[in-house]
């Protein structure tokens, strides 16, 4: 892909901590509002598209790595699955955190409720690797793809 | 010891099917040996007898997977022709057939 | 009539997709048709759980005394687009491949398995 | 100890998956473990497995609970409703389980040398433990969205391994390209036709679904979205098109393993017939359906299998032929299901004559691919008119190949003469016609298997060929365990019988069995 002109490079300066920040805030609340690791980790992904498309893959290259990104791939995945096999004593998925006290321990409110964030146990917890995982996966997919499309690009003019 | 396997209309056990092999064959290399030992070896009698001609070399001799069965599809090829072009590994067909064999499935669950 | 609205969309979806998938020969649109019968179903699973003036199952500052549709389906649509997302990006770069390879995306050309 | 057995459904599913992920991170490390690594997590799988099924043959069904003590959620109106995931593993699903574990695992250890390439090669193992996770969930969820997704899993895990030779050559993609349109396809179709039982009853659960079906017309309309499709899963004519292309293009060890995929296939339209329909059902027609669907596989797939030049392509028709012969045992038992005479008399053994040749199927199918892999391996090429005399120089493969040939066609006394005898005359009694059409087919499998024979391994020594060696140890080895496990099971067919096969027919006949252990304990 090629480089976009400069009006497109700094627009997307501009908003790519925005959506970064939003597709945080969207894996961060998964466990009270719509939403979750997987949504939040596409948000930011879509950053990372956008970088792509405006930068073009050449220049991009500096700040998105595939190398690191299929790091942190495997990394959410393995924290996903530690955690869930941290219930183990109990049953897999065992949600032990759960109104404990300590870390997302709360008891929630059951009916309306204001939205506490330190509830849910486990939950929040696997909706940060999950986001991990899947901003860092889709990442990758855009990086392969993009380079594929190079190829093709060749292909197709030579 | 000899399990055997009930089939509904009688029972089967390889065990005894095995020790009846062997039985039967160690009787038939025994009436085997009993006949005519005429054979010598490396006599001309391993040779192969073409009517006179020249024998042909080995790696000639081998034959390939198309032409074993060649009568058998030749016979068939009424039938072999419409099956082969059937397959015609194209994706919109695969996809016709599972829709149309749905269709059909649907149509006769619902009537029956 | 207009209640069945959604099962309507739902029926379009789906025979668009069946459409595209038994009579368009380009690998990309077959792509997409699995995509059209895909939202078709997700659709269908999202009406299922709706009731009529409900609001959405979310606790957090919810109007207290309202109905909520049930947020089963909704779980169930979610994962589906999850593995949905999946099966479009595998398609794709299948797609790349072959036409890294045949030089092609039309369906009558990329058939050297057959027979 | 007891903690690791009470949890064994889920360690033999979770182990291979934690397994999964991690392998990337290994590979980071060092490319050469990941493989030793895999193969390891499998075996331990399959000693959980094997643990599991002496449990479920002993004490019953069990059931295994995600993320709560127990699977019922008491509503505060007092209603108890069967709402979490589980896992249903009664002894249906722990057949369908060992078979699984076997084959994967064998498949790890023949990946070793087969799979040379280092580059890519530590997604090629997470792919294959993720394909051995879907096989193991679709085999023992309860639970019918569950199942979506564990089939989807298989799906997109099977197609990756399908597409995995695609970097460097077109067909593998092309093979990868049609099996993911037809999965997702059959996928999605799935998801309908839960979405149509959702929407009447509410209910996911298989085990409490079953309690509640009616066979209304939407019933009728779930049943008939399902069974085409599983079907086609399981490569039954008319719509095979897909398992020729995707068997003879993914690796040897990989095709191995996409058998056993079909027949958890095969595995979930057994399940939603008879567990979870049953006698409600019409089961006259379903039978009949699944009989044609079965002799139309048999017949079709052998008589394009003798036609076939690749010899990877001509095994992959002889798959279909041989699931045909599944179809049309467990068909017979499922039209006869509500004729207690009939059933008594010929239906429980000819369903055990469908199911006991899932298993046996699995192995001998297993074993040829991979000698056809090895062969490939060894000449670089699939086709048989370019092959020739290789039996001077592979002679363990030569023999591998007669004992899996010998027991596909049907020659005593391997295993698939005990599950085809049984097939043959239970079928004889419902119907002469299908007993004699199974029979014929038999007859052409020896003939097709004669003649891949005769130009693979027979003849002069091709000059080639000459320096053509044995395959490497683990590839032997897993092809040897193969062998002795088809040599056991032709020579004991009784004990497999009655200790495997009888329970798991008797658990898919006796719904009740399957629904009581879920609403018994709520």
């Amino acid at each position: 892909m090629k480089e976009m002109s400069k009006i497109v490079k700094t627009v997307a300066n501009f908003v790519y901590g925005f959506i970064l920040i939003y597709g945080f805030y969207i894996i961060v609340h998964g466990h009270l509002t719509p939403g979750g690791g997987f949504q939040g980790g596409a948000v930011t992904a879509s950053a990372f598209a956008l970088i792509l498309v405006s930068y073009g893959s050449v220049n991009s290259k500096k700040f998105l790595k595939k190398d690191i990104f299929s790091l942190f791939e495997s990394f959410g995945l393995t924290l996903f699955i530690l955690l869930a096999f941290s219930g183990l004593g109990i049953t897999f998925f065992y949600n032990f955190l759960a109104n404990y006290g300590s870390w997302f321990g709360d008891a929630a409110v059951i009916g309306v409720n204001p939205g506490n964030m330190n509830t849910g146990g486990l939950i929040p917890l696997m909706n940060m690797a999950v986001g991990l995982e899947v901003l860092s996966a889709l990442g990758v997919i855009v990086l392969i793809m993009a380079k594929g499309a190079e190829f093709t690009r060749k292909k197709e003019n030579s | 010891m000899f399990g055997l396997l009930e089939t509904g209309s009688g029972s089967w056990s390889a065990i005894i099917w095995v020790i009846t092999v062997l039985v039967i064959g160690v009787l038939v290399i025994y009436v085997r040996n009993k006949g005519e030992d005429s054979y010598k070896k490396n006599t001309e009698q391993d040779k192969p007898f073409i009517s006179g001609n020249p024998e042909a070399s080995k790696e000639s001799s081998h034959l390939s997977a198309s032409h074993i069965y060649w009568g058998f599809t030749e016979a068939l090829k009424g039938y072999y022709k419409p099956l082969v072009e059937m397959h015609t590994g194209s994706i919109n067909d695969y996809s016709c057939w599972i829709i149309t064999v749905t269709v059909i499935v649907l149509i006769v669950i619902g009537v029956s | 009539m207009i209640d069945n609205l959604p099962y309507i969309a739902v029926a379009f979806f789906v025979a668009f997709g069946i459409y595209t998938l038994m009579f368009k020969k380009n690998l990309i649109k077959i792509a997409i048709g699995v995509c059209l019968i895909e939202n078709g179903v997700n659709l269908f699973l999202i009406t299922l759980g709706y009731r009529k003036g409900a609001v959405a199952p979310i606790y957090t500052m919810a109007p207290s005394g309202q109905n909520m549709v049930l947020p089963t389906p909704q779980a169930l649509t979610l994962t589906s687009i999850v593995i949905g997302i999946a099966t479009t990006a595998l398609i794709l770069s299948v797609a790349m491949m072959i036409y890294k390879h045949y030089g092609t995306l039309d369906t009558d050309e990329v058939r050297r398995l057959r027979g | 100890m007891s903690i690791l057995l009470n949890n064994s459904p889920i360690l033999i599913l979770a182990l291979p998956l934690l397994a999964a992920f991690l392998i990337p991170l290994i590979g980071r490390i060092n490319k050469k473990t990941v493989g030793i690594f895999s193969a390891l997590v499998l075996a331990i799988s399959l000693v959980f497995t094997i643990l599991l099924a002496v449990k479920v043959i002993t004490v019953g069904p069990q059931i295994y609970v995600f993320g709560a003590k127990s699977s019922g959620l008491t509503l505060p109106s007092g209603l108890n409703v069967p709402i979490r995931i589980m896992f249903q593993v009664d002894a249906m699903g722990i057949f369908m389980g060992l078979i699984t574990a076997t084959v994967s695992f064998l498949g790890a250890i023949y990946s070793l040398a087969f799979i040379k390439k280092t580059e890519g090669m530590d997604n090629f193992y997470s792919l294959l433990l993720l394909l051995t996770v879907g096989m193991f969930g679709m085999e023992f969820t309860g639970d019918l969205f569950n199942f979506f997704v564990f089939l989807e899993i298989a799906s997109i895990a099977s197609v990756a391994l399908i597409a995995y030779r695609g970097i460097d050559f077109g067909e593998p993609a092309e093979a990868g390209f049609k099996y993911m349109v037809v999965s997702s396809i059959s996928a999605l179709v799935v998801l309908f036709a839960i979405g149509i039982l959702y929407g009447e009853y509410d209910l996911l659960n298989i085990a409490a679904l079953a309690n509640v079906i009616k066979y209304s017309q939407l019933d009728k309309i779930a049943l008939a979205l399902l069974l085409p499709v599983l079907a086609m899963k399981s490569g039954a004519v008319p719509m095979h098109m897909w398992t020729p292309d995707a068997y003879s293009e993914a690796p040897a060890p990989i095709t191995m393993i996409l058998v056993a995929a079909s027949q958890a296939s095969l595995y979930a339209l057994f399940r939603i017939v008879f567990s979870l329909y049953n006698v409600n059902s019409n089961t006259l027609a379903a039978g009949w359906i699944i009989i044609i669907f079965g002799v139309l596989s048999m017949f079709i797939g052998v008589t394009m299998a003798i036609v076939q030049k690749d010899i990877k392509r001509l095994m992959a028709y002889h798959a279909v032929s041989q699931t045909g012969y599944m179809l049309l045992g467990v068909g017979v038992g499922l039209a006869v299901l509500s004729n207690p005479v009939a059933l008594k008399e010929y239906g429980i053994t000819s369903l055990e004559g469908g199911i006991f040749h899932i298993m046996n199927h699995a192995m001998y199918k297993g074993l040829l691919f991979l000698t056809a892999g090895a062969l490939f391996f060894r000449t670089g090429t699939r086709n048989l008119n370019k092959m020739g005399g290789l039996a001077h120089s592979m002679k363990y493969t030569t023999i591998f190949f007669i004992i899996g040939a010998a027991a596909i066609a049907g020659l005593p006394p391997f295993n698939g003469f005990a599950s085809k005898l049984l097939i043959y005359e239970s079928v004889y009694k419902f119907n002469p016609l299908l007993s004699i059409i199974a029979m014929v087919v038999s007859i052409l499998t020896l003939a097709s298997f004669v003649k891949v024979f005769h130009s693979a391994f027979l003849g002069p020594k091709l000059p080639q060929f000459n320096d053509v060696q044995e395959v490497p140890q683990s590839m032997i080895l897993s092809m040897a365990i193969l062998s002795c496990v088809i040599i056991f099971f032709g020579l004991f067919p009784d004990l497999i019988v009655k200790n495997l096969v009888h329970p798991a027919v008797m658990a898919l006949v006796e719904q009740v069995k399957y629904t009581g252990t879920v609403l018994g304990g709520m």
